[in-house]
């Protein structure tokens, strides 16, 4: 192994606690901390997802939550109707359902959407990515059957070979574990040949053209990808929770995604956990403070972001990096 | 000989301006051909329809007999074409060899390629230092673009444009911005490459121009006013006025 | 279908696209012109509202509190332009992102310490509170009139100082290249700090416009700023024209969609399907529409000369 | 009248100038020679306070320069045509000339939109058109016309006739001077070293940031030791 | 030691309500004195944030993390809805003070949900005899687009016996429409007798503007639940907007009702947060009130749960309604008042009761629920 970097060492060691820490909790009888980071990494799952395009594409995607909302009907709809529909035949293989379902639902809508969001660019591609999921937000929120604006409670969770999701540490296990995955899979792709391309294109796309790089078919599969892994890490959200409402694809939520990406760092490996970290232990604590300081957390934790931009580059990853300037 | 390029009757206009106005143009295999013209002549025009990033109103643009007039830049340049840029264009947040590995990668049929890293392919690494090399750029290979000072940004250029190995280079006004000695050395460097590939070259420095090319054509608002050889083009009156003045 | 009533609902639908156009406009100047990304443009729209409803209280006279609210609300811009803005303009859009985020949690939530959640209503002079009758059955609250006058002189003012002006060249110069107009001798940041106040003071003005129909609210800014967005980026970022049109398509066809929607579904659809789907329909229009005008222009419709 | 003295200047950690020094006076044109890399630009942008000196001190006419603000280095009557042109893409040309255009000294008879295309037809013709439409040769004349425009006491050019024609670089290398015979001083870094021994008075010949050779051009052309050794040729 | 965990909104414009349920939450510890018989009470709250997500976060919080006992309060129905299974997989009491969506009353009932409010349709139910009794003949209908909106349509809807003219669902939610000038030309140009609307918290004080400056009081008169309440008068007083007064709405319990526990509890509470309780106010004071009771009843012990929900659903307190029973769903049997806005001695505008509409009226959905 070569020497490790700063950042390397900081991804490990956040890894490591991630790993070791909510487990204790809950051992300790704080179950609630494990609910916390459960929520925290499926949440890093779906920042790192976004990552990938943001960071590495340049291609600053306000719909993410669709994504994850996507997700987590597709885990939803199909419990809804085992329960109410009478369709049995599908709760038996519900894992060999879900999954597959949220990952290919997502991955579609990630093709469809990107066919025509990949002809802006900057922040028409920000707005028009947040149109469609504003669209798919809607769309939901018309659809009576599923709850509408009410939501919908998944009475059932996906099962699965080796997890039992009703229990709190396997949920927790399986959770960690897809982060691990996604943090391997996004990193091997950026520094693939694939992620060569994407990155250049994000710097120069018409010099990526002029050198024979076809830049729009290289973005869409890195949109696709992108969609797909926050399409499951949305199953994740929907069986953690067991309650899903088309609040979850909000532009607020995507927002939120973005805002984790940004603060932890773009384009960096641990960036997006660490953001996630940070936002999700952030508001927890500021929001317990005692009455009425608890309900203005939000003022805080604001100008704790405000902060962090002014005097830290490159988000909080960038604290960690070796190199002082840029 | 035969054409490796062929530009027949090529018109573009933006708004009230004929930038190419019937412009006829032949490369032959192998050729250096330079293309000289005063400020505003419409030679990086020209370039940005053969290369694809423009797209001519009318006429047409054969690539060894093949009508590329209206394929997508990626496409032209699978086929063999790449460009220089007079206004420097590369990736400022890559790091030098990157950008130059970058354009090895190109050559080497589509990147759909996950798995390995590509920092770690040995022959795009180790062609991209040499490449880097040869414009006197070697031990900048590590540093982050931005942080290059402008003359290093045109040599850069270059080194990009030789990294394509393309079959038919279109270089514009690659010594810009080089000084006097780094002018000479890309004087020989392009000798050097000269017949391997087929060039179209656009560049102000007359010394260079006379000292490199087979032939030379005389672009004047954006019609080809006269082609021939170096010496030819040096006598030309028409040329000495419009472009040249009195040496 | 009624005549007057369509007349009534395009009068509305510009009422409304006006409004649109004046928070848009300040934000249009920030992002086009000062490549500025600034999500908390809605929170000074709020503050706006609410410095303004209380000075209508304090003064007892609505017009009264417009006048002395904005420099006020042009003040809270400047300072935040000095204090934030400014030392951003350098980086990324995503720093800008994130940090105005910041802001709008900070604006937010001093608005609620210091005005509580329950919102302010602002009582208009009696002269402003009637309706005037612009025909026979044709009647229209007097505010909206006064609405649609003033986002119409905003425009005629902002699209004369930004196309016209010397100051509206030197701030398109200093967006696309801030440190040679510098370097030309023009202190740029001054000129910044100043359209940034400008801009506020546009938003500003749309608050206070807005609070005496829905009160000044909490949440009113953030509700504002996406349709806002969708403006400018359906008009053409940085383009005060294409703010303009933009904002008159978007409100007429919300307000149209609002108002003949479920008429037009039962036309092939069971009146209770109708009923169902033309609220989600019209919510999701202006989503619509900026996709569909994005697909076909990318650039929108007014694609800003050069970004 | 510019003096510079010891100046260092740095980009993030790394150094880019190692104590500068060289001197100009009134109504004299100097050049800065030297590779590519050496310090040229980065000197320029340190006299105009865009890089921020890390030492030594800029002087002009008696005012130190350092910690100034660039617009206000500028409004004392330097003039700058940056390196790469730098035109303000979404202005038309017109715009671009007239949008900093002022006369902070008062000068007499100062440059006006005339008096620019009369030094430059090419632009006259183009008018409208937005900056970053026009050629690269269009943009340069701009570029420089719009320096002019500021009335500037000291006019700084960085390449300024990269992407020029022969005979427009010419007519640039007359017209200064011609200006100059009016009381202005010119900094120059350009690489057309035959053309600016004709025009220039003095020459610095800038190695990794630092001045090595100073001298006029009669000694330059003599001293082939010291253009081999620093410009190779 | 019991705990009382209270998930309200603290935060966005809709905290304007969560600050009336804590307010009156807090008086009722006060009168009860942090006691109930010999045990102590403790309230922890939570805020939902306008989110049926973040209201279910906070629940499973409070459950948790804090381990109460009870867990009440939600104002709207898709966040009751959201938390309801973290509390009742817990065994954990879940008392609604407000939120009363049907399929809580119906399908979804449970032994240990309990409401002190009422199921949506009841209240606009009652609206619908109003008008009828009114002699109205046609209405046009205006309320936001999620569920308890549609509830609330379909309730008016289920007993008005005339013509609807038409009917706007307008969006809601974080970015709720606030500007209605378009819904509202369209009802003067339907010709209706009336307009039914329900606008909970600001929205409520922005309609009734709009509704004032389009001069409509004369020609379309307001008939609403939920919209004109004692939070939004204060301020509509403020700004003088007259039009309000003389509105009437219906609703199961008012300031001027008269029983001893009221009484005390709406002067206490005027002299205490100086404004008059509304009746969100009202059903959490009667939330914790009932609680009380039953810890009281149990005396403190809180591990047989049947005893706990016998005492609970004996509703054994004095409730500011004068009399309290639940149904067989846990839902309460009570009157529904027609109310009007009224300037009262103060001249505070406020409302009063007119008429009775129902007596014991069951809602709609008890049938639906299997416990029994
Ligand atoms: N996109 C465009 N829109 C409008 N005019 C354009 C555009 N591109 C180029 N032009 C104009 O067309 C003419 C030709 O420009 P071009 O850049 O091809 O010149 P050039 O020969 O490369 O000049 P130079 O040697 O100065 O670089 C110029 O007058 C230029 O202003
Ligand atoms: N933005 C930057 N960040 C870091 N280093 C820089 C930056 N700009 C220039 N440098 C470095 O500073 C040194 C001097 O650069 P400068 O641009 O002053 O050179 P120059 O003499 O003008 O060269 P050229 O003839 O190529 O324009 C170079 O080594 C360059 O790599
Ligand atoms: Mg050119
Ligand atoms: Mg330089």
């Amino acid at each position: 192994m070569p020497t490790m970097s700063k950042r390397g060492w900081i991804t490990l060691v956040v890894l490591i606690l991630l790993a070791v820490l909510p487990p204790l909790f809950y051992l300790g009888g704080q179950a609630f901390y494990l609910d916390l980071a459960t929520r925290l990494v499926i949440l890093a799952i779906a920042a790192v997802s976004l990552n990938l395009i943001l960071g590495y594409g340049g291609l600053v995607s306000f719909g993410h939550a669709a994504f994850v909302g996507l997700g987590a009907y597709a885990v939803g709809i199909p419990a809804h109707h085992w329960l109410y529909g009478g369709w049995d035949a599908i709760a038996t293989l519900s894992g060999w359902l879900h999954i597959p379902l949220a990952v290919g639902v997502t991955a579609l809508f990630a093709l469809l959407t990107g066919l025509v969001c990949l002809r802006t660019k900057g922040v028409y591609f920000i707005m028009i990515t947040m149109a469609f999921a504003q669209m798919v937000y809607y769309l939901i929120v018309s659809i009576e059957e599923y709850g509408g604006d009410d939501g919908l409670v998944i009475d059932s969770r996906t099962e699965l070979a080796f997890f039992d999701l009703d229990k709190p540490l396997q949920m927790y296990a399986l959770c960690f574990l897809s982060l691990l995955v996604a943090l391997g899979l996004v990193r091997m792709i950026v520094n693939s040949r694939f992620g060569m391309v994407l990155q250049g294109a994000k710097g120069n796309p018409e010099r990526m053209a002029t050198l024979g790089f076809n830049t729009y078919a290289y973005r869409l599969t890195a949109y696709v990808i992108s969609g797909a892994m926050c399409g499951y890490a949305g199953a994740l959200l929907g069986n953690f929770t067991t309650f899903i409402s088309p609040e979850m694809m909000d532009w607020h939520r995507s927002g939120e995604l973005m805002f984790m990406v940004i603060l932890g760092g773009a384009a960096t490996t641990i960036g997006p956990v660490l953001g996630a970290t940070v936002f999700i232990v952030l508001e927890e604590v500021l929001s317990s403070l005692p009455h009425p300081f608890g309900i203005y957390w939000q003022l805080p934790f604001g100008l704790l972001l405000i902060l962090v931009v002014m005097f830290i580059r490159g988000g909080l990853a960038g604290l960690f990096s070796g190199r002082k300037e840029r | 000989m035969t054409a490796v390029l062929k530009v027949e009757g090529l018109n573009k206009s933006f708004g009230g301006i004929k930038a190419t106005d019937n412009l006829n143009l032949t490369v032959e295999a192998g050729e250096l051909h330079a293309v000289i013209g005063p400020n505003g002549a419409g030679k990086t025009t020209m370039i940005s329809q053969l290369c694809g990033t423009q797209i001519p109103d009318s006429g047409r643009v054969l690539f060894k007999g093949r009508d590329i007039t209206r394929l997508a830049p990626h496409r032209r340049a699978h086929l063999g074409i790449t460009r220089s840029y007079q206004i420097t264009s590369l990736i400022m947040e890559m790091s030098v060899l990157d950008n130059v590995a970058l354009a090895l990668q190109a050559r080497e049929g589509h990147s759909f390629r996950f798995l390995r890293p590509a920092r770690s392919i040995a022959h795009l690494r180790d062609r991209g230092r040499e490449l880097l090399a040869r414009v006197g750029l070697a031990d900048k290979a590590d540093q982050a673009t931005v942080a290059l000072s402008h003359g290093e940004h045109r040599r850069m250029e270059i080194a990009i444009a030789l990294a394509s190995e393309a079959e038919l280079m279109l270089l514009d006004e690659p010594m810009a911005g080089l000084g006097t000695q780094e002018s000479l050395e890309m004087v020989a460097l392009l000798k050097g490459i000269k017949g391997k590939h087929s060039i179209l070259l656009i560049e102000h420095d007359m010394d260079a121009v006379f000292a490199l090319a087979d032939r030379i054509s005389v672009l004047v608002y954006g019609h080809i006013i006269a082609t021939g050889s170096p010496d030819e083009i040096r006598g030309n009156e028409a040329v000495q006025h419009a472009y040249l003045g009195e040496e | 279908m009624d005549t007057t009533l369509l007349v009534i609902q395009v009068l509305n639908g510009l009422q409304l696209g006006l409004l649109l156009f004046l928070v848009a406009s300040g934000l249009t100047l920030v992002f086009g012109i000062l490549d500025f990304v600034n999500l908390a443009h809605g929170s000074l729209y709020m503050l706006g509202a609410f410095v303004c409803a209380s000075l209508t209280y304090a003064l007892g006279n609505f017009l009264l509190a417009v006048v002395v609210a904005l420099p006020v609300v042009g003040v809270i811009g400047y300072l935040t332009e000095r204090v934030v803005a400014r030392s951003l303009y350098a980086r990324d859009h995503l720093d800008q992102v994130l940090a105005t985020f910041g802001l709008i949690l900070v604006f937010d939530t001093s608005a609620h310490v210091i005005w509580g959640p329950e919102g302010i209503a602002v009582p208009l002079p009696d002269w402003l509170n009637g309706q005037v009758a612009l025909g026979s059955g044709l009647e229209v609250p007097t505010f909206r009139l006064l609405i649609i006058a003033a986002g119409l002189a905003a425009a005629g003012g902002l699209f004369w100082l930004v196309n016209y002006t010397r100051l509206g060249m030197l701030i398109r110069a200093g967006a696309s290249n801030r440190t040679m107009v510098s370097a030309l001798g023009i202190d740029i940041q001054m000129l910044f700090s100043l359209v940034f106040a400008l801009g506020a003071m546009l938003a500003g003005l749309a608050g206070m416009l807005i609070a005496p129909i829905t009160e000044a609210n909490i949440g009113m800014g953030n509700s504002i700023i996406i349709t806002a967005f969708v403006v400018i980026i359906v008009g053409g970022i940085g383009s005060i024209k294409g703010a303009f049109i933009a904002a008159l398509l978007i409100g007429l066809i919300d307000t149209l969609g609002r108002a003949f929607l479920d008429d037009l579904f039962g036309l092939f659809m069971s009146s209770a399907a109708a009923e169902n789907s033309a609220p989600a329909v019209s919510a999701m229009l202006i989503y619509l529409i900026m996709a569909l005008v994005l697909a076909l222009r990318p650039q929108g419709l007014f694609p800003p000369k050069v970004r | 009248m510019l003096e510079l003295k010891d100046v260092t200047a740095h980009y993030g950690t790394s150094q880019a100038l190692f104590g500068m020094s060289l001197s100009l006076q009134a109504g004299e044109v100097a050049t800065l020679l030297g590779r590519n890399g050496m310090g040229k630009t980065t000197t320029i942008n340190t006299i105009m306070g865009i890089v921020r000196a890390s030492g030594g001190s800029i002087r002009f006419d008696g005012q130190e320069l350092v910690g100034r603000p660039s617009f206000r280095t500028a409004n004392l009557g330097l003039g700058l045509v940056p390196e790469g042109r730098q035109i303000f893409p979404n202005l038309t040309m017109m715009e671009n000339l007239v949008a900093t255009a002022s006369n902070h000294l008062g000068l007499p008879d100062p440059w006006t939109v005339e008096k620019v295309f009369a030094l430059f037809p090419e632009l006259a013709t183009r008018i409208g058109s937005m900056g970053n439409l026009l050629s690269g040769g269009e943009q340069q004349m701009l570029a420089i016309g719009r320096a002019l425009m500021t009335n500037p006491r000291l006019l700084i050019l960085d390449e300024a006739t990269e992407g020029l024609a022969p005979l427009v670089r010419r007519r640039i290398w007359e017209a200064l001077t011609q200006i100059r015979g009016q009381g202005m001083s010119i900094l120059v870094v350009d690489k057309n070293l035959a053309d600016l021994m004709k025009i220039a008075d003095r020459h610095f010949i800038v190695q990794r940031g630092q001045v090595e050779w100073s001298g006029t051009s009669a000694e330059l052309a003599a001293d082939e030791a010291v253009r081999r050794r620093y410009l190779e040729f | 030691d019991v705990k009382i965990g209270f998930v309200t909104t603290l935060t966005t414009p809709a905290a304007v309500i969560g600050n009336d349920m804590k307010n009156a939450v807090d008086l009722a510890m006060e009168h009860l004195g942090g006691m109930a018989g010999d045990t102590k009470l403790e309230v922890i709250y939570g805020d939902d944030g306008f989110a049926p997500e973040t209201g279910k976060q906070a629940t499973d919080k409070l459950v948790k993390q804090d381990n109460v006992d009870f867990v009440a309060g939600y104002i709207w129905s898709h966040v009751l809805l959201a938390s309801r299974k973290s509390v009742l997989d817990a065994d954990k009491i879940l008392i609604s003070a407000n939120a009363g969506p049907s399929q809580m009353a119906g399908q979804l009932c449970d032994k240990n949900f309990f409401s002190t409010s009422w199921q949506n349709d009841q209240t606009p139910m009652a609206m619908g005899e109003v008008l009828n009794k009114a002699g109205v003949k046609s209405l046009y209908i205006m309320a936001p687009n999620y569920a308890a909106g549609k509830d609330m349509t379909a309730g008016v809807e289920r007993t008005f016996k005339g013509e609807i003219k038409g009917k706007d669902l307008t969006k809601w939610g974080a970015d709720a429409q606030l500007d209605f000038s378009a819904e509202l030309a369209k009802a003067k140009a339907s010709g209706a007798e009336g307009i039914f609307v329900f606008y909970p918290g600001a929205a409520g004080g922005a309609f009734i503007k709009q509704y004032d400056q389009a001069g409509l009081k004369d020609t379309l008169p307001l008939y609403s639940v939920f919209t004109v309440d004692a939070l939004s008068l204060p301020k509509l007083q403020a700004a003088d907007f007259k039009a309000v007064l003389g509105s009437k709405t219906t609703q199961e319990w008012d300031p001027t009702l008269d029983n001893e526990a009221n009484k005390k509890f709406v002067a206490d509470f005027k002299a205490k947060y100086g404004t008059y309780p509304s009746y969100y106010a009202a059903q959490s004071y009667d939330a914790i009130m009932l609680i009380a009771s039953a810890v009281k009843a149990v005396g403190g012990d809180m591990s047989d749960k049947d005893k706990l929900r016998a005492a609970i659903k004996a509703a054994d307190f004095s409730s500011v309604r004068g009399k309290f029973k639940f149904g067989t769903n846990n839902m309460p049997i009570e009157d529904f008042f027609l109310r009007e806005v009224v300037t009262d001695a103060d001249g505070t505008w406020t409302t009063k009761v007119i008429d009775t509409v129902y007596t014991d009226h069951v809602d709609p959905y008890a049938a639906e629920c299997k416990m029994n």
